[in-house]
């Protein structure tokens, strides 16, 4: 067997985005909570470049372009947000991070 | 050849995303989400994406995964406390997450299967990606610019000192 | 052998030729370093381990490998033995696709000068280089020291911002020759073997492009943590910076990582701007006779020294040198070994030429101040770049 | 042809001077504002002289503005013979108003401003003028109904000038209502808003559609060229800058509803009862306009009381169907109106703000010019031959007297009243001795010259622009037999008026006075306007507030609206204080949440066969 099965490299993308949602879920320091997001959205990416694989289309391609892009601009002011929070409250547990309820 | 590539470079995959999630420390994670990127990376030049791999390098792990170390480095971050104040994320969480695991799998299964191999193809050179980039993507590519511009300046005000 | 194994042979014997070489040049890199400031300071530099201290490299690598492992107490493990095994292959890694030469032929073999030539040649190396600031970052932030925490940081974030001068003054470049593999990239600068060009085909003097080579060159000092952008090993402010913990050959590791990132640039620049392994003027012209002349020349001055009754410390070492250079002036004359001697000159030189500059700066610069550093990448060099690719971008467009 | 050239360039003026103004100096304001107007004019000129006889109107379509249904609204602008003397008028009067402002504005603060918009006035007035269907010319007619409640309370700084400008605008309002509906009533009865449709039309629609239009039509005309009953904004009006008094509220945008309803003359003629309701208005609102006018010492309210008369007048010849003569008075009241206006800003000018007439006087060998020109455009207004309004009273009077004697002989009387009060302004402004307090200087050159100009308008321009012929094509015709004892009547009640005035307020100054005295109770009366402002606001504008305040305020809003509001809200915090106990405010069991509809949501595609 000489080719790899599509689904496969779609079956590893959700995978990878199930454990990305699971760090999401279950872990609670939010700088990790934010590495799980970009590890969903590198699951997503995957899939987009297989599916431009299948459908011979350059398009796909361009898809996780502009996902890099936001992807980049997301993590900039993410952890400057993370950084503001950090030195109002001293602490990274989202958890303890709860002021939008009361 | 391609599937031996393909296991050995999933498998990596695979492993540093599981370790991402169950290690404590965040060093620990961000260089196990590296090294989940790094081998992204190889997967899209097997799908011949080969300027989307060299991207992915250069922005995911050489930008954005600097950033995050450099905030990491600066907090100072250590390994998070063993307390949990929600349970619904635990009883709800891990059954919702299996079924949800299985059912995309389920679903991809169902899809009509073909074969991947290296050169299979080979539209996705930067000069395929630049050509649709600036003819029919070039409106969302400008909107872009703009979103980049807008997260600098946010990022800038939000990590001034007086704030 | 069928055409699959000779692939296979071939490019095995070319890995193992170019590492062999790279750690020889690496090694004595160091030593013409140290030759070379030492004799801007007017004193001679190493010069008691064999002739001229030849074989200082030798008894350096000699000690390091020797000296104790020291791993000290605190310090994140696994990080801290990675990040000098991640710094050194990254820079090594970029080495892979560099072409030194033109297609030649092998005992009947068809092969390129370059262990591999991808499409994406220059995003690769960029990749690369990117990735090699976590060995920096990691190393100084596992030393669990905070002035090499401070040397990561300040370094990591120097790499990042120059990166950007120095991808945008690639581009300029690139935008000419209009393709992103290097061996191309010379190909389009009078490289293509049907018809040999000049140095007017060279993408340093397609009209202002110098200056995107001074852009390339400054960042690529920054890049490379060299003077005057080395704070992060600042020794009067961080020690050692990022690897004030390493010793032995963890140390060696981030020295060889440091060396081989010089050869990548100055190679890079010599690709990107010089024209690569072409020569100045046609062969038909005399450009052969260079070389010739050079080891020639050489080889005589040599002689003649070595014979000299004031220089009687060297009465053997400098005519056995002098004999080497004749040989090798006569191996060029050779039709058999022109045919890639020649190109490997040339690219040897430029290279060289460019590494002579980063040592040349070495003794002659003073170091920048940290807000100096950032203010010129942001606010002098990062705009140049743009403009110039602006503008080189427009006169691409209404050329082309 | 390029029409819409026309209005592009006091736009372009607009655009420049109110972006860019506040940095220019004077002399780029000027040139830019100046510039504009004179090459609109200038293209004017290079139009007509391009565009042949003007027998048939020409039209240029430049996009469809609106598509629904049968609607169907273009872009569209033409010119006809009509048209071309209002962008004469407009365009010409327009640029010597302008050159004027830089004299008289040049102490002012807002410079620049005042010429944005006054360029902007301009742009909207050659819409309204050029427009070849309802809605455009409505465009045009709103337009400078913003640009006059600007320039009213260009003064913003003081509340009576912010008053009349809201007074303004809001009575204007009243007659935009009857205008749309009418315009409502247009688009039902003909399906189009073309004038040319609508003109085609016209002669088989119902009488009684067509009485409706042109009621409606005339009220929407009342409140922009003030007309009884909404005539009380202009006299207000008079806080604005002088020249602002001169372009738009005595010589272009007041006439805008004289120049509507000629140019729904098709409507008109088949609507007998409508045309007849015009000439009575314009009859009542010309003699009522002049007695007010006969008692005020404000200079400016004088002449705001003449051109509400003068406007009556237009409209009586409309009324009368003599359209070609309201547009006649139309022009050489558009000459001499504003050269009244400009003079006595150059008064006011001289007199550094000085507006009463009591406080005047003796002023003629102190600023001669200002005084030569100002006689040459009262013996145009009195009519004394041959000068300008000369001719076009004499048309509109001949034309009422072939209606309606009873027009005529009000009329005739009213221009005695005229010829009266414009010469009791003149002789208490400039003979007899000063009476005020101030140093009288003469005007710059740039005001001076346009005064000259506008003089040698008044006094030839009747004669020299015999519009009447030029138009006689463009209107149905409207023979009216010369009678020369007619004219001498009309004449003479003019001069006989000069020569009252000259008696009581240059010859025997006390026999003003002790006439006022005898008829006490009527002076007082005319000297407060006959209360119709009082009456105004006892009758409408107080029910209407006290109306508001007790059933809308406190009936509707507070009880209905707020009350369904807050119902709605209590509602929504009674349910709210149930769900919120879901909002754990971590943000680790939102995302559970959001997983569980994710799935959800995939099982519901994969039931719904989504995923093949």
């Amino acid at each position: 067997m000489s080719q790899v099965p599509l689904s496969w490299f779609l079956v590893l993308s959700a995978l990878l985005f199930a454990l990305g949602v699971a760090g999401f879920l279950f872990r609670r320091n939010i700088i990790t909570v934010f590495m799980s997001i970009e590890l969903m959205l590198n699951a997503v990416n995957l899939s987009f470049v297989t599916f431009a694989y299948q459908h011979k289309d350059v398009s796909g391609h361009l898809f996780v372009f502009f996902v890099m892009v936001v992807a980049a601009a997301e993590a900039a002011v993410g952890l400057a947000i993370i950084l503001t929070v950090f030195k109002n409250r001293g602490t990274l547990n989202i958890d303890d991070i709860s002021s939008m309820k009361n | 050849m391609d599937v031996i590539l393909f296991l050995i470079f999933a498998a990596i995959a695979l492993v540093a995303a599981v370790n991402v999630v169950v290690q404590s420390h965040p060093i620990s994670s961000a260089i196990s989400l590296i090294g989940v990127m790094g081998s992204l990376a190889v997967l899209y030049l097997l799908l011949g994406a080969e300027f989307i791999a060299a991207a992915q390098v250069i922005v995911y792990a050489g930008a954005v995964m600097v950033l995050f170390l450099f905030v990491i480095m600066l907090l100072n971050a250590g390994t998070e406390a063993r307390q949990s104040k929600s349970e619904t994320a635990h009883l709800l969480g891990v059954p919702a997450l299996v079924v949800f695991a299985l059912l995309l799998v389920y679903f991809i299964h169902q899809q009509p299967e073909s074969g991947v191999h290296f050169g299979g193809f080979t539209g996705g050179s930067a000069q395929a990606v630049g050509r649709a980039l600036f003819t029919t993507y070039l409106l969302p590519f400008e909107v872009t610019s703009v979103l980049i511009l807008i997260a600098i300046i946010g990022a800038i005000v939000l990590a001034r000192k007086e704030i | 052998m069928d055409p699959s194994t000779a692939f296979y042979v071939i490019s095995l014997i070319k890995i193992l030729l170019v590492f062999a070489v790279l750690m020889t040049t690496l090694a004595y890199l160091q030593w013409v370093e140290r030759k070379v400031i030492a004799h801007i300071q007017v004193r001679p530099g190493p010069y008691f381990v064999g002739p001229h201290g030849l074989l200082q490299p030798l008894a350096d690598v000699i000690k390091l490998i020797t000296k104790e492992d020291l791993l000290p107490p605190y310090v994140n493990k696994p990080l801290y033995l990675a990040a000098p095994f991640i710094a050194v292959s990254m820079a090594l890694l970029s080495i892979s696709v560099i072409p030194f030469g033109p297609e030649i032929d092998v005992f009947g073999y068809h092969t390129y000068m370059q262990l591999t030539d991808l499409n994406i040649g220059v995003l690769f190396v960029l990749a690369v280089s990117s990735v090699g600031v976590y060995g920096v970052a990691l190393a100084g932030w596992s030393s669990n020291n905070k002035y090499a925490l401070l040397g990561a940081l300040r370094s990591s974030a120097q790499m990042i911002s120059y990166e950007l001068p120095l991808s945008l003054a690639i581009a300029a470049p690139l935008l000419i020759s209009n393709t992103l593999s290097l061996r191309k990239l010379v190909e389009t600068q009078g490289g293509n073997p049907a018809h040999a060009g000049t140095l007017w085909d060279w993408n340093l003097f397609h009209g202002w492009q110098w200056i995107g080579f001074i852009v390339f060159l400054i960042a690529a000092f920054a890049e490379t943590n060299r003077i005057p952008f080395d704070l992060a090993e600042a020794e009067n402010e961080l020690v050692a910076g990022f690897h004030t913990e390493y010793s032995s050959m963890k140390f060696a590791a981030f020295f060889m990582a440091e060396y081989a990132n010089m050869i990548t640039v100055s190679a890079m620049a010599v690709l990107l701007f010089l024209g690569g392994w072409v020569a100045p003027w046609p062969a038909e012209y005399g450009s052969g006779l260079v070389p010739v002349a050079v080891f020639a020349l050489a080889g005589l001055v040599a002689i003649y020294h070595g014979l000299h009754p004031a220089r009687r410390m060297d009465r053997f070492s400098l005519p056995v040198v002098g004999v080497i250079f004749l040989m090798i002036a006569a191996a060029f004359l050779a039709p058999f070994t022109q045919s890639w001697l020649l190109p490997l000159f040339w690219f040897c030189a430029k290279t060289g030429a460019i590494l002579f500059a980063f040592i040349w700066v070495r003794g002659t610069l003073p170091r920048f101040r940290y807000d100096q550093l950032m203010g010129f990448a942001w606010k002098y060099l990062f705009p140049v770049a743009v403009v110039n690719l602006l503008l080189t971008g427009l006169v691409v467009a209404l050329v082309g | 042809m390029l029409l819409w050239l026309i209005p592009l360039f006091p736009l372009a003026g607009f655009a420049i001077n109110g972006i860019f103004g506040r940095r220019f100096p004077k002399a780029s304001i000027n040139a830019v504002a100046i510039g504009s107007v004179l090459l609109s004019f200038l293209w004017v000129l290079k139009t007509l002289a391009g565009a042949g006889p003007l027998n048939a109107p020409l039209t240029e379509h430049y996009f469809t503005w609106i598509q629904s249904g049968t609607l169907s609204i273009g872009f569209d602008m033409t010119i006809d013979r009509l048209t071309a003397v209002m962008l004469l008028v407009v365009t010409g009067i327009g640029s010597l108003i302008h050159i004027y402002s830089i004299g008289y504005m040049a102490h002012e603060g807002g410079y620049y401003r005042f010429f944005a918009y006054m360029n902007l006035f301009m742009f909207f007035m050659l819409t309204l003028v050029l427009a070849a269907n309802y809605l455009l010319l409505f465009v045009g007619w709103e337009g400078v109904g913003l640009c006059s409640y600007l320039l009213i309370g260009f003064y913003f700084d003081k509340k009576f000038a912010t008053d009349a400008g809201n007074k303004a605008f809001i009575v204007n309002r009243i007659g935009d209502f009857g205008f749309s509906l009418a315009a409502f009533l247009i688009f039902k009865q003909f399906g189009s808003l073309d004038f040319a449709a609508v003109s085609g039309q016209a002669a088989g629609a119902p009488t009684g559609a067509l009485t409706a239009i042109g009621l409606l039509l005339l009220l929407g005309a009342c409140g922009k060229s003030a007309q009884i009953p909404l005539y009380v904004w202009l006299p207000d009006a008079m806080a604005g800058p002088t020249p602002v008094s001169a372009l738009i509220h005595a010589a272009t945008m007041v006439t805008a509803g004289v120049y509507m309803t000629a140019r729904s003359w098709p409507i008109y003629v088949h609507a007998p009862q409508a045309m007849e309701m015009i000439a009575i208005i314009g009859t009542a609102t010309a003699f009522f306009a002049a007695t007010i006018g006969l008692a005020q010492n404000d200079i400016k309210k004088v002449f705001a009381y003449s051109t509400v008369s003068q406007l009556g007048y237009m409209f009586m010849g409309v009324g009368c169907g003599a359209f070609s003569a309201g547009i006649y008075h139309l022009m050489t009241h558009a000459f001499f109106k504003a050269l009244l206006f400009l003079g006595s800003g150059a008064v006011i000018h001289a007199l550094s703000g000085e507006q009463d007439l009591r406080h005047m006087g003796g002023l003629r060998h102190k600023i001669p010019w200002t005084f030569w020109t100002m006689m040459c455009a009262a013996v145009a207004i009195a009519g004394v031959p041959p000068f300008a309004g000369f001719w076009s009273k004499d048309a509109i009077l001949l034309a009422a007297h072939a209606h309606a004697p009873w027009m005529y002989w009000a009329g005739t009387v009213t221009a005695g009243l005229t010829a009266f009060y414009v010469f009791r302004a003149m002789f208490l402004a400039f003979f007899g001795q000063y009476r005020g307090h101030h140093h009288p200087h003469e005007s710059p050159a740039v005001m001076l010259a346009p005064l000259a100009a506008l003089a040698a308008l008044s006094l030839a321009g009747g004669w020299l622009f015999q519009v009447p012929q030029f138009l006689s094509a463009f209107f149905p015709a409207h023979e009216v037999p010369e009678d020369a004892s007619l004219m001498a009547i009309s004449t003479a009640a003019g001069l006989i008026g000069i020569a009252l005035a000259y008696l009581m307020y240059v010859a025997k100054p006390a026999l003003a006075d002790s006439f006022a005295g005898s008829v006490k109770g009527l002076y007082w009366l005319v000297y407060n306007k006959y209360f119709v402002d009082e009456i105004y606001d006892a009758a409408v504008v107080t029910p209407v507030i006290d109306g508001s305040r007790a059933v809308l305020w406190k009936g509707v809003d507070a009880g209905l609206v707020d009350g369904a509001v807050n119902g709605v809200g209590a509602r929504c915090r009674n349910v709210g204080s149930v769900l919120r106990l879901w909002q754990s405010g971590n943000i680790r069991s939102y995302a559970t949440w959001v997983l569980v509809g994710g799935v959800l949501m995939i099982v519901a595609i994969g039931l719904a066969g989504g995923a093949r």
